[in-house]
């Protein structure tokens, strides 16, 4: 199969972007991406984008932003979904033989409506939404199961979240860049509970654009490319009732997927890095369990160790991951671009030595029904 | 075919309704903001020149789609122009806020290099032809939207 | 000309829609049956057997055709719930509620429902439902108000 | 190069304007298992899904994927959704063809669909519009069709006139007699056309495109598979797809760049140089009936300008030189999400002799074409019956 390197990303500073809109969030990412490995836009053979329609309030969204992409008279194809699906897509385009460069956009801006009303209409309309079940409840009725099912204290949600705010408060792109103690998250509002608000992400408008080429052309460029050693995406049942709504099958199998391509056959020793999308803290524990980090109900045990803190064997989310910026849309592939910074050195960060194969993992559907994920090498 | 132990006394539930609703704040931006702003305040329509390849762009955007250049240079353009194409709508929809029939034209507007959408008026159907020339007829009350123009009539 | 304050920050706007969603056989007869017997049907996959409930016509399981419906429940047991403090608009109860994962007796896979704000609604907790008034249902999921405690416990989980 | 790919199996609902006996998920399984069992495969042979369909609103339900896949038999398994608008279809297809050539995946299963009936396609349809722009004064896809029409009636006339509009709608209607899918099947005259009541002007009732309930599906192999379960596939010789924006200058509807960039791009990859001699039949996306005379000059099917002269000749009509939606088009049949994706289907069929009784004889090349968005979204897929 074809080498395809990861050479260029970027992402905006995330939060609530009163004064951005779709267009202008994205020009300026596509932008940095681009200048990032030193490829102009009309390098670029092919554009994937991923979006919501429903998030950006229109239809076939792409209508008005593919200029903004600098897809005009250009390939350009769209995912719905997270924008590692759009990433994993290009790498497909690139590994065809047929296009040497390709640019991945994902974008949105959840502050220009109500998260709770996105959620409740990825519920079907006849057992779902008649109940109102929006996905902080979905996650709620899988955090309960969860902690039930393995014994997991009420504490372990909350120390994720006091782990992933104190990396986020390295990470000048964060939404939430201040360090929380046990108590403040232990403390804070119940949403639905069992879920607390800070361990929740948070509202956020952002945008993340990557920039992949084929070998020959990655190593002509004078950066560094992570080399895409494997990915795989996979989606579970869709009623949470027909779910082991304690366990996380999709992403165990995403996760199978590419860890066959990339050669990996023991996660936690090959893998150097972790960026996974928790949008609810206790879905961190549970995806250490699906993606091999340690045994089936160990989750918490994995997190009181220390491995997966910065300076442990295996970190998870040094970005501060979705629990510090949750660009619904993007928030995967911010995933990727924080694990490329990492493994190639390129990050704004503190040089951190030994990373050299790190996944990236994106979540979607109620209570975490798809999975995908992608390994990169330095 | 399905085998149910309780068939039900009844006709089955052939379906379900419901209503899709979802509020929305779109931000304006930086340029939307003067765009409208200069429409409602001085009935003014502005586009942007791109520095590279010279099209005074709408509606504005803070780069060129075609060069993929920042532009930032706004210039005023005629509320006036020529009709690049026109057509007559029949179709009613919800949440049309004119009652059909009416004209929904693309205005090459003298000055801009792209097409401004809007509606004509002061005209019957049958006399619209294609590069004739029109003028905007600004609303008394302006609020920052395209309605800001009421129609376009024929100069 | 200056330009005026305010700046234009937001457009404010809307997307509203009325649907009419066909339901098919399948989801069709569970909702007549839930109207107007007040009898919870699962939908049993003629290939792995799991008795699903709420039925698709497809398992969700290995994919094969659900070619039989069969009563379950009434009765069930809660497997998993989440309490909701604040006011939610769009779902069926009061708040405060609890949403229920409730696995009925006789079937493999578990019904989303919602419940009292009750302690004796906990993981384990015999449920029962409690139906509408044959005269409010209107062949909805929420014909079902909610799911009860049942008294007895339930074990083995 | 890449390597070769191939649809060995096609399935599709009988397209109507209301299913009332299954709901969205049933549908797609309908054609997905359909297009299976043409393949003679089963559900555990398929290694990924691709699903398309255009904008959610029409349905009300967002990820919809999240919803539909299991009913396909995939759970858990990898599925992904193209979302491009009115080219989805196609660009699902596409997306088929990418995951197999692309190595990773040999056998996958493509599907796009739309249930129009269950909600409404005239809102969904204007909710594409810009709300800080455009919104209020559009009208769904008519409009925007009615400007492009009245664009090209007026650039050529009087080489193009509403009559041949009219009787591109005609033709297509009478090809759909011979679909056993197509929605409207219905025999009409010119006179019937342009008597029909105006929609957006030039266009007339009988000049647009039903809404349609439907599924459309494709499996999509490795030539390994391919060779192994089919005598006759059709192998995927040129794809291209080419995007636009509506706001740079010189855009021109009556000749949409993007189409034109898309063929090229498929023509090259299928050493194809005259597509108007090359090519054995075209499905292209005529959404409304003058569309199908824009997309033969853009395709190069015909010069600019001479689609009157085209339908005129009767070159594109079933037993024509060259026959142009022999399935009875979109004019017959429009499940949005799946229009594009039936393009395809037809084109593959007739490459693989399985179009019954719209079979063209002695088909090698055919083209599928759509269209999307605001008239800047364009594919283009050629198959063959050789590599």
């Amino acid at each position: 199969m074809i080498d395809v390197g990861v050479v260029g990303w970027a992402q905006t500073q995330h939060g609530t972007l009163e004064r951005e809109t779709h267009q202008s969030l994205i020009y300026r990412v596509v932008n940095e991406a681009l200048s990032s490995c030193g490829v102009s836009i009309h390098d670029i053979d092919v554009v994937i984008d991923a979006g919501s329609d429903f998030l950006d309030g229109r239809g076939i969204s792409t209508c008005i932003t593919v200029d903004a992409m600098g897809a005009h008279f250009k390939e350009e194809s769209k995912i719905a979904g997270d924008g590692l699906l759009a990433a994993i897509y290009a790498y497909m385009r690139i590994a065809s033989g047929l296009f040497d460069t390709a640019l991945v956009v994902a974008y949105g801006k959840s502050s220009e409506s109500s998260p709770r009303a996105q959620s409740l209409l990825m519920t079907d309309p006849f057992y779902l939404r008649p109940m109102g079940l929006d996905a902080t409840s979905a996650a709620a009725l899988q955090a309960r199961a969860y902690m039930h099912h393995y014994g997991v204290s009420e504490e372990a949600p909350a120390r994720v979240a006091v782990k992933n705010r104190a990396a986020g408060a390295m990470n000048t792109n964060a939404q939430l860049s201040s360090e929380v103690t046990l108590d403040q998250v232990m403390e804070s509002r119940p949403l639905v509970s069992p879920i607390r608000e800070l361990e929740a992400a948070p509202v956020t408008d952002g945008a993340c654009a990557v920039v992949m080429a084929e070998a020959e052309v990655a190593k002509s460029l004078k950066v560094r490319p992570a080399w895409i050693a494997g990915s795989g995406h996979a989606m579970d049942a869709f009623s949470p009732g027909a779910r082991e709504i304690h366990k996380l099958r999709s992403a165990a199998l995403a996760a199978a997927a590419a860890y066959k391509q990339a050669g990996v056959t023991d996660p936690p020793a090959d893998l150097d890095l972790l960026e996974v999308t928790e949008s609810f803290a206790h879905q961190e524990l549970m995806l250490y369990e699906a993606l091999g980090l340690c045994e089936e109900g160990e989750g918490e045990k994995l997190l009181m160790s220390g491995a997966t803190t910065l300076g442990g064997r295996v970190p998870v989310n040094l970005s501060g991951g979705a629990l510090c910026a949750n660009p619904v849309v993007a928030t995967g592939l911010v995933r990727l671009a924080e694990a490329c910074a990492r493994v190639t050195d390129r990050g704004e960060g503190d040089r951190i030595d030994g990373m050299s194969k790190a996944m990236a993992h994106a979540a979607g559907g109620l209570a975490m029904q798809t999975a995908a994920c992608m390994i990169v090498q330095g | 075919m399905l085998e149910a132990v309780t068939p039900p006394g009844g006709d089955i539930v052939k379906s379900v309704t419901g209503t899709l609703d979802v509020k929305y704040r779109f931000s304006y931006g930086e340029q939307y903001d003067r765009f409208f702003r200069e429409m409602r305040d001085n009935k003014r329509i502005m586009g942007i020149a791109c520095p590279k390849c010279g099209a005074v762009l709408l509606p504005p955007r803070p780069y060129c789609g075609f060069c993929y250049t920042p532009v930032d240079e706004w210039v005023e353009l005629s509320d006036e122009g020529a009709l690049l194409t026109y057509t007559v709508v029949h179709l009613p929809f919800i949440g049309q806020p004119t009652e059909p029939p009416y004209i929904y034209a693309f205005i090459m507007l003298d000055g801009a290099d792209v097409q401004f959408p809007h509606i004509l008026g002061e005209i019957e159907a049958a006399d619209v032809r294609t590069g004739m020339r029109v003028k905007a007829v600004w609303a008394e009350e302006r609020k920052g939207t395209l309605h800001d123009i009421k129609y376009f009539r024929p100069v | 000309m200056a330009l005026q304050p305010p700046e234009l920050t937001y457009m404010e706007s809307e997307s509203r829609c009325d649907y009419n969603w066909t339901t098919g056989e399948v989801v069709g007869t569970f909702l007549a049956a839930l109207r107007d017997h007040g009898t919870i049907l699962a939908g049993v996959c003629e290939s792995c057997g799991q008795v699903a409930v709420p039925p698709t016509s497809y398992c969700e399981s290995c994919g094969s055709e659900v070619s039989e419906l069969r009563e379950v429940g009434p009765r069930g047991v809660v497997m998993s719930w989440a309490r909701v403090a604040d006011g939610f608009g769009g779902a069926p109860a009061e708040a405060p509620f609890r949403y229920v994962l409730v696995r009925p007796a006789g079937a493999d896979t578990e019904l989303l429902h919602v419940a009292p704000d009750d302690d004796g609604i906990r993981i384990g907790a015999a449920v029962r439902p409690e139906f509408r008034p044959r005269e409010q249902r209107g062949g909805a999921i929420t014909d079902i108000k909610w799911f009860v405690p049942d008294g007895a416990e339930s074990e083995g989980l | 190069m890449t390597r070769p790919v191939a649809v060995i199996g096609t399935g599709q609902t009988k397209y109507v304007s209301r299913r009332d006996d299954k709901n969205v998920p049933e549908i797609v399984r309908e054609a997905g298992l359909r297009a299976l069992a043409d393949a003679g495969l089963k559900p555990s042979d398929v290694d990924a899904v691709v699903i398309g369909s255009a904008p959610e609103i029409f349905e009300g339900v967002n990820y919809p994927e999240d919803w539909i896949a299991p009913a396909l038999g995939m759970c858990p398994g990898p599925v992904m959704r193209v979302h491009t608008g009115g080219t989805v279809g196609a660009a699902t297809g596409i997306a088929g063809f990418y995951h197999v050539a692309s190595g990773i995946y040999d056998t996958v299963l493509a599907v796009a669909y739309q249930k129009l009936s269950d909600g409404v396609p005239q809102y969904g349809l204007s909710a594409c519009y810009d709300p800080l722009w455009d919104r209020d004064f559009a009208c769904g896809a008519p409009a925007l069709v009615g400007l492009q029409s009245r664009q090209y009636l007026d650039r050529h006339a009087p080489a193009v006139t509403e009559e041949h509009g009219a009787m591109v709608a005609v033709k297509n209607r009478r090809n759909a007699l011979l679909n056993p899918y197509a929605q409207i099947r219905k025999e009409i005259t010119v006179a019937d056309v342009m008597s029909s009541p105006p929609v957006a002007e030039p266009l007339k009732l009988l000049d647009c495109c039903p809404t349609s309930d439907g599924a459309a599906a494709m499996v999509i192999v490795s030539e390994q598979t391919a060779r192994k379960k089919c005598p006759r596939p059709a192998w995927f010789a040129g794809v291209g797809t080419c995007s636009e924006s509506p706001y740079v200058p010189h855009v021109d509807m009556a000749y949409p760049e993007s189409c034109v960039r898309a063929a090229q791009q498929a023509y090259q990859m299928a050493w194809i140089y005259e597509p108007a001699k090359e090519l054995d039949v075209a499905e292209v996306y005529e959404a409304f009936s003058f569309q199908e005379l824009i997309w033969c000059e853009a395709l190069g099917l015909c010069g600019p300008g001479e689609g009157g002269k085209l339908i005129e000749s009767g070159r594109s009509e079933l037993d024509g030189a060259l026959p142009v939606n022999t399935s009875g088009g979109v004019l017959s049949s429009n499940p949005i999400g799946a229009s594009a994706m039936i393009r395809q289907i037809e084109a593959a069929m007739q490459v693989m002799g399985r179009a019954g009784e719209h079979q063209v004889d002695g088909v090698h090349r055919a083209l599928a074409h759509s269209w999307g968005g605001a008239i800047q979204f364009s594919t283009v897929t050629i198959f063959s019956d050789e590599i």
